[in-house]
C-alpha cells in the first residue's frame, strides 16, 4: 500500500499490521493527551504537586530526557567536529532519539508552567542571570538545531527526495552540517550544564548548592559531562531494542563498540569527577550550612544512603567498568547491561536533583515532605515515550534511518512479496518504555 | 502527478513561513497572554473613596474598638482602633475576619419560616409583617392561654439595651424566663456576690499586678477581652512579671509564662488552698487588710491550716509539696500578686468554691480593689426606663418559678442557669416552654448533654432564631428573624469582659443591611406593638434607635461621637465603702454558702475502669468556640494537628498513645458517658499523661461547606455537672476511653 | 546602593511576645486578598503569605516547651540583592527593590515555573494551584490595592508594598519625601495584638527596628542583639527579617548546627 | 531578550549571554538561508539527482 514511500533496498510489513502493532502506543498517546488538555484546562492542581514539591516529575523527566538526548550532540560532536567518520552509521539513529528527547522535554515545559500561554515570556522577559533562563534558550535553539540534522532525513524520503528543490536542500545541508553540529555542541554545553546549574545555585538547599567558578557551579560541569558520557548509551540502548524488535542487525558492532569505548572513559572520568564532587560536599560544603551529610539520607521513609550508590556505584561504576575494557563493551550481554545501568544511574542523579532536592528539610522546624505523581502526570510524563516510540517506528519504516541495514539484510528483491516480514511495528513493545520513561 | 506533488508542497510550505511571517501568529500569541492576565473570572476588586469607619466590635464579650476600612460603600478590613481603651489599636483573629461573616454565604438573607422537617434546613422566604404577624399570633394566643412564662429566651448577653428590651418585652408579656448563656461570668459575679456582697462585674486590673497565678485561665486563648490581655503579656514581658500557669496541657498561655505547673485537671481549687495553706501558715498575708476589711478569717484559715497541708495538696493535684510552698512565698512575696481563674476562654462557668478559693487568695493579699488587683466594677447604669405596668397575666406570669430555677432556694445565688433547662423541659408535659427565643446565642451547638438537649428541643413547639447566620440554632429553629449583623447595626455594649472600669461601647452600622434584616432591637418593638397594651405599652419608642436616644440622652450625641464612654479615672470604692455584705466586710465564708469551701473540686463525670482516661477540652484564639463559628480566613490558619481533612486530632501523652497501641495521626474512638465520636490521635509532650484533650469550637453541622462537618463538637461527649452549690455547671471535662481501630 | 536614603525595610518579630494566637496571618490574608478553600488542612498548598510555625524543645513532659514563629518572606537580601528567588526566575517577574529592600512578585508576569519555591529555603513561596473563587457575595470586602492572583502564579508576601505605595503618594503630595516611621507599616504588624511585630528601615537609626537589632554591616546585617537571631544565618541568603527570643533553645531553633556544634551563631 | 525590553541592561551578563544567543541564532539562520538558497538555485538550474 505505501510501499512508494519505504526506502529502497529494506523490506518492511504490509501497512495495516505496522498500524495494528502500533495500536496500544497509541492509545497511551491518547490517554496522555487527554491528561495533556485536563492540566492545561483546568490547571495544576490536576498533578499532585505542591508548594513544596515546586518541581516534581516532570521536571525530572525533562532532566532525564535531555541527559539521554545528549547521545545526539555527543555523537555529531565526534561524527562532525572531531571525525570520527565511522558514527555516520549511528547519527542518524542518535539525531532521532536527540529530537524526540528534546521535543518532549519542550513538550512537558508547556504542560508543566503554570501559564503555558505566557510560556514565552521566558524569552521576552528574560532573566539572564537565571538558569532556566539559559536552558530555556539553549534547548529551544538547540531543538531547531536537531530539527536541522533531522530534516535531511525526511528529504531523504523516496518521494520527498524527487522533488528536485527537497533533493538539492538535503545535500546542502549535509554539507553545512559540521556549522550546524558546531553550534549545536555549543549549544548543548551550555544547556545541558545550566540544567545542572539549576540545582547547584540554589545557595538556600544545601542538597543541592555546590561551589564552582565565576557563575557555574560544579554540577553545571557534571550535568554537560555526564550527558555526553551517558548519552549515547541510550542511543545504543534504544539501536539494540529496535534491533531486537525489528530482528535485524542494523548497526555494525564496531560501530557500537566505538561509541560504546568513548562513552565508557567519558563516563569513568565522569564518575570520577562525581565521586569527588560528593565527597567535598558532604564534607565542606553542605556541614558549612549546618547540614550533615547523613542528615540528608535519614529520618524519612524513602531517601536512604542506597540511593547515593545506586547512582554512583551501580549506575557510575559498574557501568564505566564494564565499557571501557575491551571484552566487556564487545560481549553483548555486558554491553546491554553497562547501557542500561548507566541509563539508570543517570536517571537517579537527575532524580536526586530534582525530587531529593525537594524532599530534604532546611528548616528545622519542617520535616521532610512526601510526593507521589497523580496519574495525570504519569500520563503526560508516558505521552513523550508513546510519541517518541511512534516517531522512531514510523521514521524506521519510512526512512533510511540506518545506512548499514541493506547491507546487512541483503533481500531478494524476487521474493519481496513473500518474505517473513519482521517489523518495525514492533517497537510498540512494552520493553521499550521503561527504558526511556 | 508531479506537478501536484511539488505545488501541495510548496503551498503548505509556503502557507506555513508566510503565516509566520505575518504578524497574525504573534499578534494572537500576544493577546492570548494579555487575555490569561485578566482571565474575567478572577475578580478585579473595584476601585473607589477609601473612608474609616469606627465601631465596637461584638463577636465577643471584649468590647473592642474597630475601624473598618471602606472603599466606596464596601468594607474591606477591619482594623483595630487606636487609641481605644480596651485593645488600642491592636485586634483579634475573630475580629479582624468579621467582613467573611458580613460577606459570607452563611448570612440569613431573609425572615424565613421552616418547611421542612426542624434540622431539615428548607426553608419559605417571608416577609417582615408576616413574620412578626405569626410570632405575634403565637404569643397572643400563650398569654390567652394563660401561659405567657412558657416563653423563654436564651441570650448571650445582658445588660445592653437589646438584651433588656427583650427581659422588658417578656416582663410586660408575664415571663420571668430571660436566660443568659453560661460562662464564667455567671461565677465571677456570684463569688463577688457572696464574698463582697457587690451586684457587679469581674474587673482585673491587670497591666498593674506583678506576679500573675492563673488556674487554667486561658490569658493569650481568649480569656477576659482577648486583645487587652495579648497586650498585657507583652507589657509583663517588657517589665519581668512573672506569670505561672496551672493546668494540664501546655497551652499557648503555659508555653507563654514562666513557669508551667501541670496539675491534675478538676484539682485547681485544691491548689488555691494549699498556697493558702503556706501564706496563712508563714504569715505571709497582708494583715492590714485582713484584720480590718474581713470577716470570717479565724474559722476559714483554721480550715485551710488544717484540710489543706502541701501533702495533702500534693496528692491531689499532682503538684510537688516543695512547688506549692515555692510558689506560695513567691506569690506572696509580690507586691502585686493576682490570682486568676475561670478555664480556657471562660466560656462555661465552673464551680464556685474553686472561684471562691482563687478569690481568698487575693483577700489574702489584700489587693481587692486595689492598684493591680481585682476589682468589682459597677454594672452599666445607662438604662433607667419607667417600671414595666403589669396587668394581672403579666404578674401571674412573673410570678411562676423560672424554668431554669435560678433564684429559688435551692439555688438562691444563681441568675441564669441554662444547663438546667433541657432536663426541666423533658421532665414536664407538655412543656414547660412552648415558645423559645434566642437572641446572640447558639445553644443548639453550645449546650452539652446532646442527647437530652434533642429530646427537650422536640418538645418546644416553636422555636425563634434571631441570628444572623445559619448557624445549628437557626437551622433548627421554626422560624428566623435575621438581625442585622454587627456591622451593619446600632447597639451598646454595656461591658468589655474583665475591663477594671465601667465601659460602653457603641456598635454603629458601617455598611448599610446587606440583606432583609431587622434590627432585633426593632423586631421586639414591632411585636410588642402587635401583642398591643398592656406590652405595647411598655415600650414607649419609635424605633430602635429612638430607644437608644432616649435612653442615652444628652449623651447619646457623644458617644455616637467617640464611639466608647469609659470612666478612665474610675477608682473602685474604698475599703470601707466597697464590701456592702452584712458585715461590711469581705467574706471568706459567707454565711449562704458555707459549704463552698468544703466544695473546691468538683468531680468529673463517669467512672474506671470504663473510663480509665480524662477528656479535658481546650480553647484556642484560632477557633471561635462561642455562638459564632469560625470563619474561613480562621479555619485556615488551622494546624494540621488539629484538624486534618474533617478529622479532628486528640492530643495525647505519647506514653499514653503506646499504652493504648496508637500512633500519630491514627485513627480512634473516643467514647464518653455521653457520646462517641472517631477522632485521630495527635501525639504531645504537652500534655499530662492519662488525658485526652481536645479543642473547642469546631464539629459544626451547620453555617457552610467552609466549616460544616470539620471536626467534633466537645459539646457532644460532655454533659453538665452541677456545682451543688451553686447549682452552675462546674464540669470541666469527662471520664473518657479512647480505643484504637 | 550609592544613595543615601535607601532603605532597607525589614521586620523584627519577638518571640517572647508572640502568642502564636493567628491574628498576623488573618490580617495578611485578609489585606492581600489572598484566597481559601474549603479544606486548607493540606498545609503543603495552602496560601498563608505569613503563616506560624510552632517550635518544640524536643524534651518530655512536663520539661517540654512550645514557642510559635511567624514566617513570612525573609525578603532576603543574599549579597548586593542576589536572593535565592530573585536570582533564578527565568521572566524577572519577582525583583530585589535597591531602594526598598523588598523582594516584589509580579503576578501578571509570571508564567508559573516554580523555580523560585524551589530555590526559597523558607518555603515562603505558594503556587496558585487553584483559581481563586469567593463564594458568592465575598468578593466584596477584597481590596483594591492588591490584585487577586489568577491561578497558576507564584504569590508570597510583599511586606504590603501597597502600603508603602500609598503612604509615598501621600507624603509626595503633601511634599515630603521622607516617610515617618508609622506611616508605613504592614497588616501583621499593625494587627499584632501582642505587639510582638516591629516594622521599619534597618537602615535608619532612628527606627525601632534598627534600635532592636542592631544590624552589623561588616557581617551582612547580622544581629549585634544577642537575644536576635535570622533564619538559617548560615545560608547566606541574608534575610531582613528578625527575630527576638530569650530562649536559647528557641534561637538555636532558627538554623542548622552539626551535633558537635555548640550554641550560638555558627561561624 | 531585545534592548527595547525594559528589564534589559548594557551589562557584561547581558551582553556575554544575549550575544552568545544572537551569535548562535545568526549561524543557524545564516546557514539555512544558505542551504534553502543554493537548494533553489540548483534546482532552478535542473541539476542531476531531483528525478531518478
Amino acid at each position: 500500500m505505501d510501499d512508494a514511500l519505504i526506502p529502497k533496498g529494506v523490506k518492511r510489513c504490509p501497512l495495516p499490521e505496522f498500524l495494528m502493532k502500533l495500536g496500544p502506543v497509541v492509545v497511551v498517546l491518547i490517554w496522555g493527551i487527554v491528561a495533556m488538555f485536563m492540566c492545561w484546562f483546568k490547571g495544576l492542581n490536576q498533578t499532585n504537586m505542591n508548594d513544596s514539591y515546586g518541581f516534581a516529575l516532570w521536571i525530572w523527566a525533562d532532566l532525564t530526557v535531555i541527559a539521554l538526548g545528549g547521545g545526539a550532540f555527543f555523537t555529531g560532536l565526534l561524527r562532525y567536529i572531531i571525525g570520527k567518520d565511522k558514527l555516520k552509521n549511528i547519527i542518524n539513529f542518535a539525531v532521532l532519539v536527540g529530537f524526540i528527547c528534546y521535543s518532549s522535554a519542550l513538550l512537558i515545559l508547556a504542560i508543566d508552567i503554570g501559564q503555558p500561554l505566557r510560556g514565552w515570556f521566558i524569552f521576552w522577559h528574560a532573566n539572564v542571570h537565571s538558569m532556566l533562563t539559559e536552558v530555556a534558550f539553549c534547548l529551544t535553539c538547540y531543538f531547531g538545531v536537531l530539527t536541522i540534522e533531522y530534516l535531511p532525513l525526511v528529504l531523504e524520503n523516496r518521494q520527498v527526495d524527487q522533488v528536485s528543490f527537497f533533493h538539492h536542500l538535503s545535500h546542502n545541508m549535509h554539507e553545512v552540517m559540521p556549522i550546524f553540529a558546531a553550534t549545536g555542541a555549543f549549544l548543548s554545553f551550555f544547556h545541558q550544564g545550566s540544567l545542572g546549574g539549576v540545582a547547584g545555585v540554589l545557595f538556600g538547599r544545601p542538597f543541592a548548592f555546590r561551589e564552582g567558578i565565576l557563575i557555574w557551579p560544579w554540577t553545571f560541569f557534571l550535568f554537560t559531562w555526564s550527558a555526553a558520557a551517558y548519552g549515547p548509551c541510550f542511543t545504543i540502548m534504544l539501536a539494540k531494542i529496535t534491533e531486537k524488535i525489528t530482528k535485524k542487525k542494523l548497526i555494525k558492532d564496531d560501530v557500537y563498540a566505538l561509541l560504546a569505548k568513548i562513552s565508557g572513559w567519558m563516563m569513568a572520568t565522569y564518575i570520577m569527577a562525581k565521586i569527588i564532587d560528593t565527597w567535598y560536599w558532604a564534607v565542606v560544603t553542605a556541614p558549612s550550612k549546618g547540614q550533615g551529610f547523613m542528615e540528608f539520607y535519614s529520618d524519612n521513609a524513602f531517601y536512604g544512603i542506597w540511593i547515593l550508590i545506586l547512582e554512583i556505584v551501580v549506575g557510575g561504576v559498574i557501568p564505566a567498568a564494564i565499557l571501557i575494557t575491551r571484552k566487556g563493551r564487545s560481549t553483548p550481554a555486558l554491553l546491554m547491561i553497562a547501557v542500561v545501568l548507566a541509563v539508570i544511574g543517570v536517571s537517579v542523579n537527575r532524580w536526586v536533583m530534582v525530587l531529593q532536592v525537594m524532599a530534604v528539610p532546611v528548616l528545622t522546624f519542617e520535616g521532610w515532605p512526601m510526593y507521589y505523581p497523580s496519574w495525570q502526570e504519569v500520563a503526560t510524563t508516558l505521552l513523550p515515550v508513546a510519541y517518541g516510540i511512534l516517531l522512531v517506528a514510523f521514521s524506521y519504516r519510512y526512512l533510511p534511518v540506518f545506512p548499514q541495514e541493506a547491507e546487512l539484510n541483503p533481500i531478494d528483491l524476487e521474493s519481496d512479496e513473500t518474505a517473513e516480514s519482521v517489523t518495525a511495528s514492533e517497537t510498540a513493545d512494552a520493553k521499550l518504555s521503561p527504558a526511556k520513561a | 502527478m508531479k506537478m501536484d506533488r511539488r505545488s501541495f508542497l510548496s503551498f503548505v510550505i509556503g502557507g506555513a513561513a508566510g503565516t509566520t511571517l505575518s504578524p497574525l501568529p504573534w499578534k494572537l500569541t500576544d493577546d492570548l497572554a494579555i487575555w490569561s492576565q485578566n482571565w474575567p473570572w478572577t475578580p478585579v476588586p473595584e476601585k473607589g473613596e477609601v473612608s474609616y469607619a469606627n465601631t465596637t466590635c461584638m463577636l465577643c464579650p471584649g468590647g473592642c474598638g474597630i475601624t473598618v476600612r471602606k472603599v466606596g460603600d464596601r468594607a474591606v478590613k477591619i482594623e483595630g482602633t487606636k487609641g481605644h481603651p480596651v485593645n488600642n489599636g491592636g485586634i483579634c483573629i475573630l475580629g479582624l475576619s468579621g467582613l467573611q461573616l458580613l460577606y459570607g454565604p452563611t448570612r440569613v438573607p431573609s425572615p424565613l419560616r421552616r418547611t421542612g422537617e426542624r434540622g431539615e434546613n428548607r426553608w419559605q422566604k417571608v416577609s417582615w409583617d408576616e413574620a412578626l404577624a405569626w410570632v405575634a399570633e403565637k404569643l397572643a394566643d400563650l398569654r390567652g392561654k394563660r401561659l405567657s412564662h412558657t416563653v423563654a429566651c436564651i441570650s448571650g448577653t445582658d445588660g445592653g439595651t437589646v438584651p433588656r428590651l427583650m427581659e422588658r418585652f417578656l416582663t410586660a408579656f408575664g415571663s420571668p424566663n430571660f436566660i443568659r448563656t453560661p460562662s464564667m461570668r455567671d461565677s465571677y459575679e456570684m463569688t463577688l456576690h457572696l464574698m463582697q456582697g457587690a451586684q457587679a462585674s469581674i474587673g482585673f486590673d491587670i497591666e498593674n499586678a506583678d506576679f500573675i497565678v492563673s488556674f487554667g485561665s486561658g490569658i493569650l486563648e481568649g480569656w477576659g477581652s482577648p486583645v487587652r490581655m495579648f497586650r498585657a503579656n507583652s507589657v509583663w514581658k517588657e517589665n519581668g512579671v512573672k506569670v505561672v500557669q496551672i493546668e494540664p496541657r501546655l497551652s499557648n498561655t503555659a508555653a507563654k509564662s514562666d513557669k508551667w505547673l501541670p496539675i491534675h485537671p478538676g484539682t485547681e481549687g485544691a491548689l488555691a488552698l494549699g498556697l493558702a495553706h503556706v501564706i496563712l501558715k508563714e504569715s505571709l498575708y497582708r494583715k492590714d487588710f485582713v484584720g480590718t476589711h474581713t470577716s470570717g478569717f479565724d474559722r476559714w484559715s483554721k480550715e485551710v491550716v488544717e484540710e489543706w497541708t502541701p501533702e495533702q495538696v500534693e496528692t491531689v493535684t499532682g503538684i510537688d509539696k516543695s512547688t506549692i510552698v515555692d510558689l506560695a512565698k513567691s506569690f506572696a512575696n509580690a507586691k502585686k500578686p493576682l490570682a486568676i481563674c475561670g478555664r480556657g476562654k471562660g466560656n462555661t462557668a465552673g464551680g464556685i468554691g474553686e472561684f471562691m478559693a482563687v478569690h481568698s487568695l487575693n483577700a489574702l493579699m489584700g489587693n481587692i480593689n486595689r492598684k493591680g488587683g481585682v476589682w468589682a466594677v459597677p454594672g452599666s447604669d445607662h438604662i433607667h426606663w419607667p417600671e414595666v405596668e403589669m396587668d394581672a397575666v403579666a404578674s401571674a406570669g412573673m410570678q411562676q418559678t423560672r424554668i431554669d430555677g435560678a433564684g429559688t432556694d435551692k439555688f438562691m445565688h444563681a441568675r441564669h442557669l441554662l444547663h438546667r433547662v433541657p432536663e426541666m423541659i423533658n421532665a414536664g408535659d407538655p412543656s414547660l416552654v412552648q415558645a423559645l427565643f434566642v437572641l446572640d446565642a447558639n445553644p443548639y451547638y453550645t449546650l452539652s448533654d446532646k442527647a437530652l438537649l434533642k429530646k427537650a428541643w422536640a418538645k418546644i413547639p416553636f422555636i425563634l432564631s434571631f441570628s444572623s447566620f445559619m448557624d445549628e440554632t437557626a437551622q433548627n429553629a421554626d422560624l428566623i428573624l435575621p438581625n442585622h449583623m454587627y456591622l451593619e447595626r446600632y447597639e451598646d455594649v454595656p461591658y468589655a469582659e474583665g475591663f477594671n472600669k465601667p465601659f460602653i461601647g457603641l456598635a454603629k452600622p458601617v455598611v448599610s443591611p446587606q440583606f432583609d434584616t431587622l434590627h432585633t432591637g426593632d423586631a421586639i418593638l414591632r411585636l410588642a406593638k402587635a401583642l398591643g397594651d398592656p406590652v405595647e405599652k411598655a415600650f414607649p419608642w419609635e424605633d430602635y434607635e429612638g430607644c437608644l436616644d432616649d435612653t442615652f440622652g444628652d449623651q447619646w450625641e457623644e458617644l455616637q461621637e467617640i464611639g466608647y464612654r469609659v470612666e478612665s479615672d474610675f477608682e473602685p470604692g474604698s475599703r470601707n465603702t466597697a464590701f456592702e455584705t452584712a458585715s461590711r466586710k469581705f467574706e471568706f465564708i459567707p454565711e449562704e454558702s458555707k459549704d463552698a469551701a468544703k466544695n473546691v473540686m468538683v468531680k468529673a463525670e463517669g467512672e474506671e475502669p470504663a473510663y480509665p482516661l480524662v477528656l479535658i477540652p481546650y480553647d484556642s484564639p484560632r477557633l471561635a468556640s462561642g455562638f459564632i463559628g469560625d470563619p474561613p480566613f480562621m479555619i485556615k490558619t488551622v494546624p494540621d494537628t488539629v484538624l486534618k481533612e474533617n478529622d479532628l486530632l486528640v492530643e495525647v501523652h505519647p506514653k499514653t498513645a503506646q499504652s493504648l497501641g496508637i500512633s500519630e495521626g491514627k485513627p480512634a474512638v473516643l467514647k464518653t458517658p455521653k457520646g462517641e465520636a472517631r477522632v485521630r490521635v495527635h501525639l504531645f509532650e504537652g500534655i499530662m499523661p492519662g488525658l485526652v484533650a481536645m479543642p473547642t469550637g469546631l464539629g459544626h453541622q451547620a453555617y457552610d461547606g467552609y466549616l460544616a462537618g470539620k471536626g467534633i463538637n466537645f459539646n457532644d461527649l460532655i454533659g453538665p455537672v452541677e456545682d451543688e452549690v451553686s447549682g452552675l455547671d462546674a464540669a470541666w471535662g469527662i471520664r473518657a476511653k479512647l480505643s484504637r481501630v | 546602593m550609592k544613595n543615601e536614603q535607601a532603605k532597607k525595610y525589614g521586620m523584627v518579630i519577638d518571640l517572647d511576645k508572640c502568642t502564636g494566637c493567628g491574628a498576623c496571618m488573618v490580617a495578611c490574608m485578609a489585606e492581600n486578598n489572598v484566597p481559601f478553600k474549603k479544606d486548607e488542612t493540606n498545609k503543603l498548598d495552602s496560601i498563608t503569605w505569613m503563616r506560624v510555625f510552632q517550635l518544640t524543645n524536643g524534651k518530655s513532659f512536663p520539661e517540654t516547651d512550645i514557642c510559635y514563629i511567624p514566617r513570612p518572606c525573609m525578603h532576603c537580601e543574599g549579597e548586593h540583592g542576589h536572593s535565592p528567588c530573585v536570582s533564578v526566575c527565568p521572566a524577572t517577574a519577582t525583583d530585589y527593590s535597591q531602594q526598598t529592600g523588598i523582594v516584589s512578585q509580579i503576578y501578571t508576569r509570571c508564567f508559573g515555573c516554580r523555580y523560585c519555591m524551589a530555590a526559597c529555603p523558607y518555603h515562603a513561596r505558594y503556587f496558585n494551584w487553584w483559581d481563586p473563587v469567593w463564594p458568592n457575595g465575598m468578593e466584596k470586602y477584597l481590596n483594591p490595592n492588591v490584585s487577586p492572583r489568577m491561578r497558576g502564579v507564584v504569590e508570597k508576601c510583599s511586606f504590603c508594598f501597597h502600603r508603602y505605595q500609598r503612604a509615598m503618594e501621600k507624603a509626595f503630595l503633601e511634599g515630603r519625601r521622607e516617610l515617618e516611621e508609622e506611616e508605613y507599616q504592614t497588616a501583621c504588624t499593625q494587627a499584632c495584638p501582642a505587639g510582638a511585630i516591629v516594622f521599619g528601615d534597618l537602615n535608619n537609626e532612628k527606627h525601632k527596628i534598627h534600635q532592636i537589632v542592631n544590624p552589623d554591616p561588616a557581617h551582612r546585617g547580622r544581629p549585634k542583639n544577642p537575644k536576635a537571631f535570622r533564619l538559617l544565618e548560615r545560608l547566606g541568603t541574608n534575610p531582613k527579617v528578625y527575630y527576638l527570643s530569650s530562649r536559647e533553645w528557641v534561637r538555636r531553633a532558627g538554623d542548622n548546627y552539626l551535633p558537635h556544634e555548640g550554641s550560638g551563631k555558627g561561624h | 531578550m531585545f534592548p527595547f525590553n525594559f528589564e534589559w541592561i548594557w551589562d557584561m551578563s547581558h551582553m556575554v549571554f544575549m550575544g552568545g544567543l544572537w551569535f548562535a541564532l545568526t549561524i543557524l539562520g545564516l546557514g539555512m538561508t544558505y542551504c534553502v538558497i543554493k537548494a533553489a538555485i540548483d534546482a532552478a538550474k535542473g541539476k542531476g539527482g531531483g528525478h531518478h
